[in-house]
This record gives C-alpha cells, structure tokens and sequence, in this order.
C-alpha cells in the first residue's frame, strides 16, 4: 500500500498544533459544537413528545410511524437541497440538518422504549386518578430516562457523524467545513485531524452524558455479575 | 351492619380470554353486588379468576359478556374513586418510598392540599407502615414485605370510597399482617369505605369482612355466600371464639372441595 | 497479447469523450488493450482509488495538476482545454452587475475545481484579492447551483453543465465571463494520469494508451457533428444533443499534432503549473512536486512527432 | 432425624448495605448451621434480613464480616447444587410454561438426559403444579398463584441437593399450599434433600421442618432455634395435635414479640 | 420560493416510469437493496455479541465502550478514502461502510439494553447452573430480542441514509449511484425519484421488520391503555 496516503500520528499532531495556533482550529471545534448541539437539544426535544405519541396513541401510530420510517431512511445529503431553497445558507440550515438526524435516531428509539413499559405502572397511576398528561409527565418520562439516555447517546453519535454533511451547506468554519475544504485539495493531514477532532469531541461528550445517566437512573436494579 | 344502597354490581358476567390454544373460559354468568360500606372478601383456588373480577371492578378489562356496573352505570375505565391495590404491587422504581406514598396526592384529581397537609399524610403513612427510616430509599433497596406495605400506604393515602384489594397481606408475616388488619379496619370504620378483598386467608375473610364469596374452579362461578355476622369494630379476640372458628372451618371446607375440583380439572387437560 | 486495464473516469464530456470515442471505434482492441472503465463521482475518489492500487490509469479534470504535484501519479497525456467550461454567473438584481460589484460578496463555488481555478485567476485578473476582498462558499456544484437560483448568493463560479438549470431556472442571471478570457496566458487542461508504479514499469501500455486516444481524438476534432451525435445517443442519453453541442463548444480541442507541438515546447508543462502554483497557494502543500517532474511529454512525442 | 453431617455454615456473619443516607446494619454477628437432610424455616418480621441471608447462601451476596461455608468452604458464587425459589419468582416472560420447567434440564449443568427423559420430567411437574392445561402458555397469561407454581416446578426440576425456598407459598390459597407442602415432603423424603425456607406461616414452618429459626428484627440475631419433634413422613393430621399447636403458639408468641420491637425502632426512626 | 427547484410529483412519476422500463432502476433499487441487507446483516452480527460482551464483562467495557464511542461519531464519508486504499472499489468496500454505519447505530442499543435485564432472571438462571454462555444464549439473547429489534430498525435507516456515501466508492449502479450522476447533470427529478425510493424501500422493510418483531416478542406485556 501506499504510505503516502496515510499521514503519521506526528504528521497529524504537527497539522493539529499549526491548526490550533495559526488558524484556528478551536473556533472550528466550538462552530461544530454549537450546531451539533443545537440539533441534538431541538431534535430530542421533538423525539420525546413524539416518541410517546406514538407509543401511545393507537390511532396517531398508525399514521406517523410509515412517515417517520420514510424520512429517517432519506440520507441528510438528500436534504441539502430543500433546506438551501427554504432556509437559505445560513446557520438556521445547518442545525435543521442535524436536528433532522437526531430526531429520527432518537424518536424510534424512544417510541421502542415507550413500548416496553410494564403495563402495571400505568394502570397503578390510573386508578390513582393519573389523566394522561399526568401518566405521560410522572410515569412514562421516569420511565423511559433511560431510554432517552439511550436515544441521547445515539443521537449524538448520528450528529456528529452527520455533521460533515451538514457543514456541505456552505460552512465557512466547522469540523465538517474544514475537512471538506482539506479534501477539495488532498490535504490527508487536515481530513484526518478533523476526523479525529471529531471523534474526541464525541466521546468527550458521551462520556458527560453518561455521567449524568448514572445519576438519573440510580433507581435502576442493574444486572452487575 | 345494616343493608344499605347497593354500588358496584356485576351483572351476569361471563369472561372468556384469548389464547394462542383457543379461548379460555374463566368467569361465567356471575352475579353479586358489594354495597355502600360492605367489606367483600373473595376465596377460591389459585387461577379461578378472582383477579380477573378485580380487574373488571377497576374498569382495566371488560366482560366478554354481562355487564359490570357502578351505581348502575357501565364501569368503562379506571378511576380514582377505585383504589387498587396489585397482586404485583406496582410500586415505582423510579420514586423514593415516600414519593411513591405522595404519587397521588401530587395529582390533579387528588385534590388541592397544602404542602404541610401532604408531608402530614405521608408521614402518617409511613409511620403506619414501619416505613419512616426509608423515606427517602428507593423500592430496589427494600424487602419483599416493605414494598407490599410501601404499595399499601400509596392505596390508603389517597382516600379512594373504593379499595380492591389483590392479596394485599401475602407477603407479611403474622405480625405485621395483624397489624394491618387492625389499620384497614381503622381506616374503614373512620371513613366508611367499601372494600372488596381477594385473599387466601380464610381467617383474614372471617375477620374483616361481612361477606365472603367462595368462588369456584375455573369457569368459576359463586359457590356460596357466607354473611359474617360479627359486629364492627372487631377485636383480635374475636378469632379465639368458636363462632369465628367454625364459619372459619366452613368456609375451609367449602374451599377444598373446589380446590379438588380444579385439580380434577387441571390433571383432566381439558381447560386449554 | 493483450493488457487488462483499469481506467477511472469522471462522466463529463471534456474528460471521457475520446475514450468512449475510442471504445466505439475499436481503437483499445487495435492496441491489444482491454480497458475496464470504472466511473468515479469526484476526482478525490478517483485518485485515492489509483494510490489503493484498484485503478491504474485515470482520465480527469483540473485536480491533474493537484494530487500528482504531491506525488501521487503521473500525467501523460492532455484531454483538452477547459476553455470556456468554467463560468462566473451573477444575480444583476442582487446588486451585481460587474467584477466590480462582487468586492464583499458571497461567491458559491466548488473548492480545488475547475471553476475555483478560474474564478482565482479571473478575480486576480480585476484587481480583487480572492482572499480578502470577496467570500468563497464552498459547496458541491450542485448545492452551490441550487444556492444561486434560490439567490442565498449572488454569484456563482460553476462548469458546464451546471450553465444550463441556470440558464432555464434563472433567466434573469448573466453570465460575468468565462476562463476563455485568460487564454493562452492561462489554461486548465484536462487529461491522463497513471499510477506511479505502472508508470514506472509499463510505459508500453501508456504509449498504446497514447496511440488509441490520438486516433479517436483526431476524428473528434474532425468530425464534431457525427462523433457528438455518437456519443450523445450511446453515452448521454439524458442529455439534449445542444446542451451537448453547447459543451463541446465550451472546451479547446486540437489535432495530436497540435498538441504536440504544446507539449514539445513547454506550453502545457507552463499550464499545468499555474495550477499547481494555485493549489499550493491555496493548499499549503508544502514541498510541491513541479510539473516538470509529474508530467512526463516523452511518451506522446514519441508516439506523436512535433 | 438423626444428627448428621454439617453441610452449610453461617459463621459470625454481619451484613451492612450501603444506603444514601448511610451504612445500614441488616444481620449481626449470626451463626447457625445446616446440616444434610435438614429443613429449616426461617421466620422474623418483614424486613429483618431473611431474604438477605437467603441470598448469601445461595451465593449471591457476601457477608461484610464473618463466612457462609458449604461443606466448609466459603461460597463464592451460585450453583446448581443450590436451588433457589426467589420471593419474585422470576419466571421467564419469553418461555411458555413447558419451556420455563425445561429449562434448567437443558443446561449443560442438568447432565445427560434423554428428550424422553426431559419430556417425562416436565409432565410431571406440570400435573404436579396443576398447570398441565397451560403448557403452551405465556407467563403474561397466568394468574400470580400460577407464576407461583411455575416457579417451584421450575426449581424442583433439576433436582438440587439443596433447596432454598423465599416464601414460595405466598400466593396460594390454604388447599393448594397444602398439596404443595405435600409434594415437597414426598420430594424431600424420597431423596433426601436438605431445604432452608422463608416462611410467614408458622403453622407451615412448624409443619415442614425439623427445626424453626426464630430472627429478631432488624439488626437481626437468632432469637431462638425451636427444634421440632414430630418424626417425617408427617401427616395432615398433625396439624390437630396439641403437641403442634402448643409448638405454634410459642413461636408465634415469639414473633410476636419480635414485631413489638421492631415497631418501637420504626417509630424511633434510628435505623436509617 | 422558485418552484422550478421541486420538480411536480407528475415529472418525477414520469421518470419513474421511464427510468423503470429504459434505465433498468429495478437494477438500481436490486443493488442499493443488497449492500443494504449485506451491512445490516454484518452490522447485527458483530453488534449482537460486541453488546453483549461490553454490556456484561466491565473490563472489556471499559476498555471497548470509548472506542466504540470515538469510532461511531466518525462520519462514514470520512471512512471512503481508508476503505478505499485498503479495500479497493468493489463490492466489499461498499459494504464495509455500510457496516459500519449499521454496527455503530445497532451495538449502543444492544449495549443499553443489555444493562437493562432485570438481575433476578440471571440470578435464577445461575442457580439452575447456567454458564456464562449459557446465560448469553438463553437468557440475555432471548431477553434483548425486542432491543435487537429497536438496534436492527435504528440500523435500517442509519444503513439506508449511509447508501449515498457508500456509493461514492464508484459505484456503477445503486439508487445512490444514480442520485450522484444525477446530481452532476442537475437532474433533479431523477435525485427526487431516487430518494423516494430509497424512503419506500426502507419503509417496506421496516414494515416487514415491524411484522416480525410482532412475533418474536408475543411473549412481552405490552401497555395498551
Ligand atoms: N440492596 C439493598 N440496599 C440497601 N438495603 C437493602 C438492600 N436489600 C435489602 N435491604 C434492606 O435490608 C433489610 C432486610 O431485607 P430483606 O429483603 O433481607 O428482608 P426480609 O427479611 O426478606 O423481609 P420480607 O419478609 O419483607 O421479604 C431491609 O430493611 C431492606 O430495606
Ligand atoms: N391475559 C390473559 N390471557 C389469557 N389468560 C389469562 C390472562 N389473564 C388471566 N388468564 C387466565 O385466567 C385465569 C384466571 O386468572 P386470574 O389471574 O384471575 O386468577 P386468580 O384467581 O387471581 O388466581 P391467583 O390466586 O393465582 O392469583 C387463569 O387460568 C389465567 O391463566
Ligand atoms: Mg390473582
Ligand atoms: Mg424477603
């Protein structure tokens, strides 16, 4: 194989100190950040209530899930067309993609998890007088915490690995502009600094999340041996 | 006891489950009515249904055929003037006990209370139930009993007129179980409730209520019912006298007779 | 005895027109060649796919004169001219009408192509500093198309075909100008590479390479009418045979003996390094392989005397 | 029963949880042992560490001072020599009835057996249990007394040299206990089996074992160890005697007892 | 908003039509539809046991769970030049990254899952001498069925929306071959009719999945009221 085509860690490095103090490669972290997780908060934000409409409503099920199965399966990029005409270029185009991601990663996940719900928890809610919104708010959201953690963590894998293609709608900074800019001139050491800029910064963030998960489910009867 | 206005009513009610080997005949064309301040007790065999009739009162499963009514209307659902109490209890994982305790007082329909009013009944109950030093545990943190009371006080505190109760006692040892007869008579003489009960006790049956419905093996059907005549309130003394002790031995009987029956049944292969 | 080879190629008509001219004609059989054609959808792909080994000669645009000056492949043989193939397409009712205008504006475009290569060397041309005076939006072309009809930017510097859904979709937009202006100073040449190894070993197969291309290619140049209808019905069929025509018109075609001459006397060593001088401009590629070193003329000239 | 080899031994064992609001004394310094061919029933108020104890010598806990030893040497983890029956049942909500008997048989652990062999095994226990005509079945379609004896069927299937029971009879009525009690008497005398069991019932406690740990409440120590006379097989019969009753009342006063104590710390609200 | 940009449902129809009985997209739809399968398939069957494994031994999760978090985040147009310097262009690199995208979306449910079995069924299973494998096998598989199901329809669509950057590696024919040569002459409709149809083609499966799934999991009680 050809070497040249691989950079050496100490290329990279070299690529990512020069990068950091010469052109601002942290102003690209923090851009890339900002939308990923701007797309995140709006699309989780849409996936639960959603997530449990369908979970719960027979009638609704019916009629949105097909929908949700066709649009999810839709690759980003197909979107970028559309979100240019209706949105413009700007950053409100960006975001639209990565919440456009999120959501559909994190909506199945949470209507699967809406489903698995003991039936015996609603019922008890029930007969304290619980109205639905009652049952949604105290019994389904505790509920399905881990199940949102889990959406969560998905979602943010799906984001930011869809944030290349949303940085294809014009970025001018960002991870996903910078590797884009790198690969319209075969600069290897660039490409593979933001892939790894990008990797980092999602585990940096998966690590958070599930920090805050193990406080949140600290009810949870865990399986440990 | 004198007979007062009749409440829930199951009219002629049949029910036949689904399954994958055909339908399943349990409950057929049973009739009985619980009135205002009856305190009905159901015995019978394990599977013969009784949680099914339970289940119906609460307004979780319809009757195939009949019609289960409250003050003559059609129960179409759950409400919070049924409390229930679960064979599985139910208690939230995810709420610390007294949490689990506050649940429905937090609700709408549990009324508007003030803050203090609410610390109060939850503290009550939690003292009630020998609860007080794990207020703030969470029910994986709690034995077998503690969480049968833990679901117990959650039933009480929200002051249904209704209390169906599914076994509420099974997982309590001699001591503590007495102790709770005592509280729900308490807490129905102070406040007048109508209660049915499913246990396996007949002496818990003979003790609390003033009605008990032996009910048969599947497709079950009322076997007998035996009016208790002792008056409320009642004393634990009450158990040592022959009275007590030979409706006790009755209704015993009556129960393994159709216990032999369902095992008749059962061996013969031929419910499913 | 005939040679299998792997040939990648990008779909448009200034980059495989002699090729499929070729394989029509039987020209490859002649040279005892068995081509494999395998197409590719950007030059990036094409060219990593060479470096990987599953390619060993390629056929594309302006990024010839890119991944071979940092030392990945070979070039020896030149396709045509991007003559008039790269545009500058304004919105006059955004406010701008002349090169003047686009001082502070948005230009889409696709970065290290064709049309970025030009509208470097146009804006230099006016006196504006690419990198000051104005904003490159990269996009892929067809985003940075679909940018300018919807007007999120004023201008576009794009390739034909992409003129033409502007031409339909904006009738208002004009056309600022076109690389033809910057001929014969400046030019964008498309052309042939080859792996370095297979460079290296098999040159008898790049000469026979050579000798079926120059054969296509002169009837090309001689028979545009009947060698566009050819290709039109068996290669584009989902292209109109004007639009076709239209970007037949738009690159600079010339005779194996023209083009000898520009490879004889350094003219296309010339071209091809005004484009790497961009790239490494534009690129940072540091220590830059010279035209000189990847674009070996030898081999034509010895197929085609000057 | 004759004396006979010491088979399971809890020496000083002292059992502490880590609550949120602290460390929490569950078991203090208790020993006792078990020795082969024993069956002993523990009774205590709810909450006093039964099920904790269980789980030790099941091997799924550890003491935080002091050793649970089998045959002398600490137990480090689960195993198919001891078969445990869980308060919760635990039954297997993917298998259907016939599937959940099966399938500690089908376990590399269950040995070499004949599908013959499976099948004859699993039919038993289905008639035994009463549960023939839901062979095919779901949990989610029993009622709580069935899952309840599914669970036991599934435990006595693999035949384990010890039986650990956590109130496996809770949930069933007074006739179907009794066939239980039966059913495990047979299976007990016919192979010598050795059984710890948590019970809330002294009268099951007194009638099943040759001996009945009394635990006081929580921190929890031996109260008493009651040795119980009566010579095995025994008969229903017993249970009339004066002997039995006598026996019983005086545990039951014990517990009795325990409960007051228990109470008075609850109310105190020290234990956590 | 210019309408010439959104091609009518007519014009994408004729297309359909045409492309249908001239441009062989039966073709097309053929091949889209087996690297799809071929990548949900080799997705499941590494995430099923690499679930299993980081959900159960917590050495190995340690070790394994950053990886896998720093290695989803990555965007699989990231992958195409690795895949293709070291797998060449055919089939194979195609499917290798839609793999990918499938492994990554699938093994975080899987693992969640997994931490989610009620202890007291791994309890009993022990206690009637079940092995580690044994347990996995009969306990943990049987149990995370209706997670394998949730992770098997996050992968559908992960793998689906991934189809456009697999097909970058020169892929000749494939729903996303076909939207990316579209996509060099501006034709719109045909970009249109391919999404389309990447959107039905999931939703099918889905459906089909959905009717499976019904099946495998009759066992669960599920909350209908
Ligand atoms: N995992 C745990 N974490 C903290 N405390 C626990 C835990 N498990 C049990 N406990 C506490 O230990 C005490 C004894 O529990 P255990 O389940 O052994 O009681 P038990 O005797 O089986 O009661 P019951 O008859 O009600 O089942 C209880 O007070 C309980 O709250
Ligand atoms: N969802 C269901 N589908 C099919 N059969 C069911 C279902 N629920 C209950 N049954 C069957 O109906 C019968 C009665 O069940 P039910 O739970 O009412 O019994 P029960 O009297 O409460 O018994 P136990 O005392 O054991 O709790 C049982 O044979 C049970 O198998
Ligand atoms: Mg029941
Ligand atoms: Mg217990």
């Amino acid at each position: 194989m050809n070497p040249g085509l691989l950079p050496s860690p100490l290329e990279v490095l070299q690529t990512f100190w020069s990068r950091l103090t010469q052109a601002g490669l942290l102003v690209d972290m923090l851009m890339s950040l900002q939308r990923v997780l701007a797309g995140l908060l709006l699309g989780m934000l849409a996936a639960v209530p959603i997530g449990f409409l369908i979970g719960w409503y027979k009638p609704v099920r019916r009629f949105i899930d097909p929908l949700i199965n066709f649009f999810r399966a839709l690759p980003p990029i197909a979107l970028i067309p559309l979100v240019i005409v209706y949105l413009g270029i700007g950053e409100l185009a960006k975001i639209v993609i990565l919440f456009y991601a999120s959501f559909f990663a994190a909506v199945i996940v949470m209507y699967e998890g809406m489903m698995q719900i003991s039936p015996v928890y609603i019922r008890v809610a029930r007969t304290l007088g619980a109205t639905d919104l009652e049952i949604f708010l105290k019994v389904m959201v505790p509920m399905t915490v881990p199940h949102m953690l889990t959406a969560l963590r998905v979602a943010l894998g799906v984001g930011w690995a869809t944030l290349v293609a949303a940085e294809l709608v014009a970025a001018q900074r960002g991870l996903g502009a910078m590797i884009q800019n790198a690969s319209a001139f075969f600069d290897l050491r660039t490409i593979y600094l933001g892939i790894i800029c990008i990797g980092a910064l999602a585990l940096l963030m998966d690590v958070a999340l599930r920090k805050i998960s193990e406080r949140l489910v600290s009810w949870q009867d865990k399986a440990d041996s | 006891m004198q007979e007062s206005k009749e409440r829930i009513r199951f009219d002629n009610v049949s029910m036949q489950y689904q399954t994958p080997a055909g339908p399943l005949e349990v409950v057929r064309q049973m009739s009985f009515s619980v009135n205002q301040g009856d305190f009905i007790s159901l015995v019978g065999p394990s599977g013969c249904g009784k949680t099914t009739l339970l289940n119906m009162a609460a307004g979780f499963i319809r009757p195939t055929s009949g019609a289960v009514l409250l003050d003559g209307k059609p129960i179409t659902g759950p409400g919070p003037d049924r409390g229930v109490m679960f064979q599985e209890y139910g208690v939230f994982p995810w709420l610390t006990v007294e949490q689990n305790i506050a649940f429905g007082l937090n609700l709408k329909a549990g009324g508007k209370r003030s803050a203090q009013a609410k610390k109060e009944i939850v503290d009550r109950y939690l003292e009630l139930m020998g609860l007080s030093s794990f207020r703030k545990a969470y029910p994986k943190m709690l034995s077998g009993g503690m969480r049968q009371r833990l679901a117990l006080a959650r039933t009480y505190a929200v002051h249904p007129e209704f209390v169906l109760m599914d076994e509420p006692f099974g997982a309590l040892d001699a001591q503590t179980r007495s102790a709770m007869h005592d509280l729900l008579l308490e807490v129905l003489h102070a406040e007048g409730k109508t209660v049915l009960l499913i246990t396996h006790s007949v002496e818990e049956a003979v003790y609390l209520s003033n009605k008990v419905l032996v009910i048969s093996a599947r497709p079950s059907r009322i076997q007998e019912v035996v009016d208790i005549p002792f008056p409320y309130p009642r004393q634990h003394t009450l158990q040592d006298t022959a009275e007590f002790n030979a409706l006790r031995a009755r209704i015993h009987h009556q129960v393994m007779r159709e216990y032999a029956a369902q095992e008749a049944q059962a061996s013969a292969g031929n419910a499913n | 005895k005939t040679d299998k080879i792997k040939v990648g190629y990008l779909h448009t008509l200034a980059v495989d027109g002699q090729m499929w001219l070729a394989e029509s004609q039987g020209l490859w059989k002649q040279q005892n060649l068995e081509p494999e054609f395998v197409q590719f959808q950007t030059g990036l792909e094409l060219f990593q796919a060479m470096s990987g080994g599953s390619i060993d000669v390629l056929s594309t645009g302006a990024v010839m004169s890119n991944f071979p000056a940092r030392g990945q492949g070979k070039v020896f043989l030149i396709n045509d001219i991007e003559f008039a193939t790269a545009q500058l397409w304004v919105h006059p009712d955004m406010g701008v009408k002349t090169w003047a205008d686009l001082k502070g504006k948005k230009i889409s475009t696709t970065a290290g192509t064709t049309a970025h290569v030009f509208l470097d060397t146009a804006l230099k041309a006016h006196g504006i500093d690419p990198k000051k005076d104005i904003q490159i939006v990269n996009q892929r072309m067809p985003d940075a198309v679909t940018a300018f009809i919807s007007k999120a930017v004023p201008a576009v510097a794009l390739w034909v075909p992409f003129n033409i859904p502007v031409k339909n979709k904006s009738p208002g937009a004009k056309m600022l100008g076109d690389a033809s202006a910057y001929y014969p100073k400046a030019a964008i040449v498309d052309g042939w590479a080859a792996r370095n190894d297979f460079y290296d070993k098999r040159k008898d197969v790049l000469e026979r390479i050579i000798r079926a291309w120059v054969g296509a290619n002169d009837y090309f140049v001689g028979n545009p009418d009947k060698a566009l209808a050819e290709l039109q019905s068996k290669r584009y069929p989902n292209v109109p045979l004007p639009d076709l025509k239209e970007q037949f018109h738009a690159q600079k075609m010339f005779t194996s003996k023209e083009w000898a001459k520009r490879y004889a006397d350094g003219t296309v060593t010339k071209w091809l390094q005004q484009v790497t001088d961009f790239f490494v401009d534009f690129a940072h590629i540091s220590n830059s392989v010279p035209a000189s070193k990847y674009f070996d003329p030898s081999i034509y000239l010895k197929v085609v005397k000057a």
